[in-house]
């Protein structure tokens, strides 16, 4: 199956789809705070989710990927482009029918420690998507509540603790029954490893593949850390600047990276024990601001292998290069 | 918290793990409560407060017993007298006593303190809330507001407005509240919006909350803690200003018995009879540390992250 | 700025529109006969509708002239401009000797926390704060001025700049500084402790240069960021105090014209005073933005 | 053979906090030969940090207290020195660079002022001369355009060239030993490249030891000669780079190393450790590892405080597990079939 630079959302298997996504963040300043700038966080992004994968997005601090995800399941309004769920155009859709999606999406945020309501107990955070999108009565919620903390691993003496009486690690377990509690099929999950530490996040990895494997989940995986990205990931999505400028499938990208960017990237993630960094590319400088991208290929001022003028004048499209693998660069025009 | 500023993902700073199943943390709202208790005792300014303030409202709810005499009754036969053992604080120009004067006082101070609080937290934290939840043209409209406010000293502001309604309780009240509220209104915008910056109001949009629902269950219990604290601390502020005003005549009228009344009477006779002035004086000051001292306490013990 | 004077004006002229009794009346005494009233009113314009009266005293306003007080006749303008200089030369020398008593007090109970002398300038801190200033006056009045006779009871002594005159300001400084000395001496050690705790100051420890210049090089140039948005905050507190202690010290000051105003409700003098008041303050809060690009360099990316 | 540069013996720091003791240093052993490089890694919470804040001085008192240890510098008893006395050491001969770029930096201070600011003290230096060292010292931390930074504040910096700025700090005094915390852990993949880059290469040039602290194993392989692995307040396993990865003896250690995904092998399911990191305050006694250990031998492991030893027949590599002592029965993993070669 090859990948076109735009989808055709109804035809294929896609679960959620972004076409041309756009999402600015208005700088206004001076007194009268006139709308002065736009900080372009996510500008023309394009790709799909399929049913019952997981798709990894990565890139730098800055590059929009939380964005992008945010914007996916609209938490934020995007500032232009298209978005599908399931087929349909969810771009600006009544507030109603944003509270069925609800439902259908749900988020699991970087730090646990700040995205659960400190004043609520367990019990009422993983109750709470329940009671106010679904019209189960309290038993219903009762039992689901019981079984959720069942999944993730809980205790029934947990139920009333608020959570800044857990581990970093538990929080997250919390989290995840919360997100879980309305029976979403897509998940986006935020960097949800990040905070923890090394031993916490291989359980809480082991955890999030079961319960995909149970409930058939779709997951939209947010993250830095390519090592966690490969292990998790069916197809991953490399952004930079705002950009999309690498999709493939896991092993197709870290065994044959194209774009300059995800190998600098790759060749960037220290090495437990390797032959060393004769080959790493080191990249000068760091991420200009998205504030004021540069022109043309928005990597052109930090690339290795940049190829003249028309780096700087014309922006490169996600093009295929084989097999369910696209890349944005003007070297393999 | 710079103790062991150690790893990034440990965010207590202080090299504690967190135990899990083991916590010791007690549960519950009530062992919140109990915390915060225990935390105020620690602290002896505190307990200081708590037990002023604990005996002020005593004083206010059982002054006819407390007080020896009517503090209006007068008695010509004992005209300033200094302070002995039939009248330990003394008697002023017109025999009244000066210690059951002080001791009905504490009702107007009680009063004033919790009703004038009252109305300006009603007012404050509404507008701070509309302020801070909906951002936009509510919020520059409101902070307008209070720059207008700010920029007028606010004696002068709550004297111009109680002056101009005449005196008396009611304009003292009216005046008061309508100066001391901008304090709220900042604190509780800038504690909502900061509470707005936190992941867990995404969390509540991802589980499709209404605004009412945000605002009541993520917005003011996460605001709450302060909002006491503050109220807590603007009670001294509002007794003194009370007394203020009725000292310039612009208050409680004489002869009832208010502290800043009472003093203001004495004024003129600081030089032949010292008690009628101190001793109203003395409670003022005495009030205004033990609310402060509790507000100071509760502050500490609410936010443990708060420098001692 | 203009905005905000503007709501200033709003506010005041509402306040003063909105007050029972009638200005006519109150001129010409209770026994006056009412066509002599009805007369001062069309005079006074009075019967205008209140946003052409608004106008009409903003516009004068704008101009310097503040109306006529009803009680004295005379320009309210020329009133306030005879005890504006008594007022600054207050609030001058009470910020003054807050500065002095709170800022090295803070400091050092900040350094030295939990050390006995932390704990003591908390407690004087706490009784200033908790001090009525009308109290303090009067007490300050009978053991400086009547049993001990150093300084004078009441008024201010002129020529200016006399050792008199410093003597007759004195009183009425420490009365309307110390409240505010407390409370900045509180503040200026927690913004202090904040600043000690910051990993900044951890790194400057790190490099062995000292004690001394980690404090006061590292840490006092922060801490005065905090500390000048504090003093800025303490302006118009300043000036709230003064309106009472210049009643009490008789001291020739607008406060004093004020509360006269108030009591006698000479409208025009209350209006004039209330915004002269808040010129001040906006005047002083630039000031103070002024002084922070001079302490922080992070304005220039702003 | 000389002293070594570093010697930490037997390091017992407490926290006093509302809740209780934490006993969060648990007799901490550790040395940094002259011209070494020696990793620290761990988990949150594991005393990695407070280590290295011991070892400066820099550590807030109350609530920290150093119960008891040692820590010599060159033959010199640190723990004993004043903090004026100190003060002749810290920032001249042992240096340290910090987590946070972007809070380790005095805001309202140009560059120039915090670079020269430990020449000034410790060199007899003029300012002019001074001056000239950091432009220098910026100009080989990979900063262009160093003499105009010299006047900048750290607000028109990024991360990654603030991070260059405390490494040139750190080195201006060429220090015999620096200690950096955790120094790519707040930046991103591609400036963590660069920043490890520039410590090596700085290494080499100025002939330091040091000490390096991280929760991420792999950055620490990338400069470490020696290992220290930290667990809940104690060193448990010491040893060559090589050794951790090809023979890991402690099983903490072992476990910790197989649940990191990485990017050379792939594993269906990633190997976790059962339970969760104890309580610091009031501690068990015994092995702070029993409860989750999967070699757990029995009563001696919740008893006896495990001390770090060569275990027989190895050498230059230190365990602290009863698994290996003589009165074990248990068999060791290198004797077990199977285990070298994961």
């Amino acid at each position: 199956m090859s990948l076109q630079r735009t989808q055709d959302a109804e035809s294929t298997d896609a679960l959620l789809a972004a076409e041309e996504v756009q999402k600015y963040f208005p700088i206004r300043s001076g007194i009268l705070k006139r709308h002065t700038a736009d900080v372009k966080a996510v500008d023309g992004v394009s790709f799909e989710i399929r049913r019952g994968e997981t798709l990894g997005l990565v890139g730098e601090s800055g590059c929009g990927k939380s964005t992008l995800g945010k914007t996916m399941m609209r938490l934020l309004d995007p500032t232009g482009g298209r978005i599908y769920f399931d087929g349909e155009d969810i771009t600006d859709v009544s507030r109603k029918r944003l509270r069925q999606l609800r439902r259908d999406m749900q988020i699991i945020f970087q730090d646990p420690g700040s995205s659960l309501n400190p004043r609520m107990n367990v019990a009422d955070l993983i109750t709470e998507p329940m009671r106010s999108l679904t019209d189960w009565d309290k038993t219903k919620r009762q039992n689901r509540l019981y079984e959720l903390i069942e999944e993730v691993d809980l205790q029934e003496n947990h139920l009333t603790r608020a959570p800044h009486e857990f581990s970093g690690g538990q929080q997250q377990r919390i989290a995840i029954a919360r997100a879980l509690s309305v029976n979403p099929s897509l998940i986006v999950a935020d960097e949800p490893t990040s905070a923890l530490d090394v031993s916490v996040q291989a359980k809480i990895l082991n955890l999030m593949e079961d319960l995909q494997e149970k409930y058939n989940l779709t997951y939209l995986f947010i993250s830095h850390d390519l090592s966690v990205i490969k292990h998790i990931c069916d197809r991953v999505a490399v952004m930079y600047l705002g950009e999309l400028a690498e999709v493939a499938p896991a092993d197709r990208l870290f065994e044959t990276p194209k774009h300059p960017y995800t190998r600098a990237l790759l060749s960037g993630v220290p090495r437990a024990n390797a032959e060393r960094m004769d080959d790493r590319i080191i990249l000068d400088g760091s991420v200009p601001s998205p504030e004021d991208p540069p022109s043309g290929c928005r990597f052109h001022t930090r690339c290795q292998e940049y190829i003249g003028d028309v780096c700087e004048t014309s922006d490169p499209e996600l093009d295929a290069v084989g097999d369910g693998h696209v890349c944005a660069c003007h070297h393999y025009d | 918290m710079s103790v062991g500023h150690s790893d990034s993902d440990d965010d207590e700073g202080d090299g504690t793990p967190k135990g899990g199943q083991g916590s010791r943390v007690a549960t519950g709202q009530l062992a919140r409560a109990r915390t915060v208790l225990r935390r105020v005792m620690q602290n002896r300014f505190a307990v200081f407060g708590l037990v002023v303030v604990v005996a002020l409202l005593v004083t206010a709810a059982f002054a006819p017993w407390i007080a020896p005499y009517e503090p209006t009754e007068q008695n010509y036969d004992a005209l300033k007298e200094p302070p002995s053992l039939e009248h330990p604080f003394g008697t002023d120009t017109y025999g009244r006593d000066v210690f059951s004067r002080v001791v009905f006082g504490s009702r107007y101070a009680v009063f004033l303190g919790v009703v004038i609080v009252g109305i300006e937290m009603l007012i404050g934290v509404s507008l701070g809330l509309l302020a801070g939840y909906y951002g936009g043209w509510t919020e520059a409209g409101i902070m307008r507001l209070v720059d207008i406010s700010l920029s007028i000293p606010a004696i002068v502001l709550a004297l111009a407005i109680a002056g101009m309604l005449g005196g008396g309780l009611f304009p003292l009240i009216v005046a008061v509240s309508l100066v001391g509220w901008r304090g709220f209104a900042r604190l509780v915008r800038g504690d909502v919006k900061s509470v707005m910056e936190e992941e867990y109001i995404e969390s509540a949009n991802a589980a499709g909350l209404s605004d009412f629902r945000v605002i009541t269950r993520y917005v003011l219990p996460n605001a709450a803690s302060s909002i006491i604290v503050y109220a807590t601390l603007t009670i001294p502020t509002v007794i003194l200003w009370s007394a203020g005003l009725s000292f310039l005549g612009m208050g409680v009228q004489p002869p009832k018995p208010e502290w800043g009344a009472i003093l203001a009477a004495g004024r003129g006779d600081i030089d032949s009879a010292w008690w009628i002035a101190t001793f109203p004086g003395l409670a003022i000051m005495l009030t205004v540390i033990g609310f402060n001292g509790l507000g100071d306490g509760l502050r500490d013990a609410l936010d443990p992250r708060q420098v001692r | 700025m203009i905005p905000v004077l503007i709501g200033v004006t709003l506010v005041i002229s509402s306040v003063v529109y909105l007050s029972p009794g009638n200005p006519a009346q109150i001129a010409l005494g209770q026994n006056a006969n009412p066509e002599a009233i009805e007369e001062l009113e069309a005079e006074m314009g009075l019967n205008d509708p209140p946003h052409v009266r608004y106008l009409d005293w903003l516009a004068g306003a704008a101009q310097g002239d503040l109306g006529t007080s009803v009680r004295s006749q005379r320009p309210v303008s020329e009133m306030i401009m005879e005890r504006l200089p008594a007022t600054l030369e207050l609030a001058i020398a009470s910020m003054a000797l807050t500065l002095i008593i709170a800022l090295p007090l803070g400091v050092i109970s900040a350094v030295k926390q939990y050390t006995w002398v932390d704990s003591l300038s908390m407690v004087f801190a706490i009784f200033w704060i908790s001090m009525p200033s009308f109290w303090l006056a009067l007490i300050l009045i009978l053991l400086f001025s009547v049993n001990w006779s150093i300084f004078p009871i009441s008024g201010r002594a002129t020529p200016v700049f006399t050792a008199t005159w410093l003597m007759s300001l004195a009183l009425p400084a420490i009365a309307t500084g110390t409240r505010r000395a407390g409370l900045l001496t509180r503040m200026t050690r927690s913004s202090m402790l904040e600043i000690l705790n910051e990993d900044y100051i951890r790194t400057a420890r790190g490099k062995g240069i000292g004690d001394r210049a980690v404090i006061y090089t590292h840490a006092m140039k922060n801490a005065m960021i905090p500390i000048i948005t504090l003093i800025g905050l303490q302006i118009p507190l300043i000036f709230s105090g003064a309106v009472i202690i210049e009643t009490v010290f008789a001291w020739p000051g607008m406060g004093r014209l004020l509360v006269n105003a108030v009591l006698s409700r000479d409208y025009p003098v209350v209006q004039g005073t209330v915004l002269v008041y808040a010129v001040i303050v906006i005047a002083a809060n630039l000031a103070v933005d002024v002084a922070y690009s001079y302490f922080d360099p992070r304005i220039k990316y702003d | 053979m000389t002293d070594p540069l570093l010697e930490i013996d037997d390091l017992h720091v407490h926290f006093h906090t509302e809740e209780g003791t934490v006993e969060a240093l648990d007799g901490v052993s550790l040395t940094v030969e002259r011209d070494e490089v020696v990793g620290v890694i761990g988990e949150s919470g594991c005393g990695k940090s407070v280590t290295a804040f011991s070892t400066m001085g820099l550590l807030q008192s109350p609530p920290a207290e150093v119960v008891s240890g040692s820590i010599r510098y060159d033959g010199r008893e640190l723990l004993d020195l004043s903090d004026d006395e100190l003060d002749g050491i810290r920032g001249d001969d042992i240096t340290m660079i910090y987590q946070d770029p972007m809070s380790s930096l005095n805001p309202v201070l140009t560059i120039g002022h915090q670079l020269t600011e430990p020449l000034l003290a410790h060199r007899d230096i003029s300012k002019a001369a001074a001056r000239q060292k950091a432009i220098e010292m910026l100009e080989a931390c990979g900063l262009a355009d160093a003499e105009r930074l010299m006047d900048e504040y750290p607000d028109a910096l990024s991360g990654g060239m603030r991070q260059r700025v405390v490494i040139a700090m750190a080195l201006i005094t060429e220090p015999k030993l620096l200690i950096a915390d955790e120094p790519t852990t707040a930046l991103d993949v591609t400036i963590q490249a660069q920043i490890m880059d520039l410590l090596r290469d700085l290494r080499e040039e100025f002939e330091m030891s040091v000490l390096i602290i991280s929760h991420d194993l792999a950055v620490i392989s990338e400069i470490a000669d020696r290992m220290a692995v930290m667990y809940a307040g104690n060193v448990v396993e010491t040893c060559s780079m090589r050794e951790l990865f090809e023979a890991p003896l402690h099983p903490y250690t072992r476990k910790l190393a197989e649940s990191i995904p990485s990017l050379e092998t792939s594993v269906q399911r990633l190997p976790t450790i059962e339970g969760t990191v104890p309580e610091l305050i009031d501690p068990p006694t015994g092995c702070r590892f029993a409860s989750r250990c999967p070699d757990y031998i029995g009563s001696e492991c919740d008893e006896i405080d495990p001390q770090l030893a060569e275990p027989e027949g190895i050498r230059d590599h230190e365990v602290a597990c009863h698994y290996y002592t003589d009165e074990s029965d248990a068999e060791p993993p290198w004797q077990i079939q199977g285990v070298e070669d994961q």
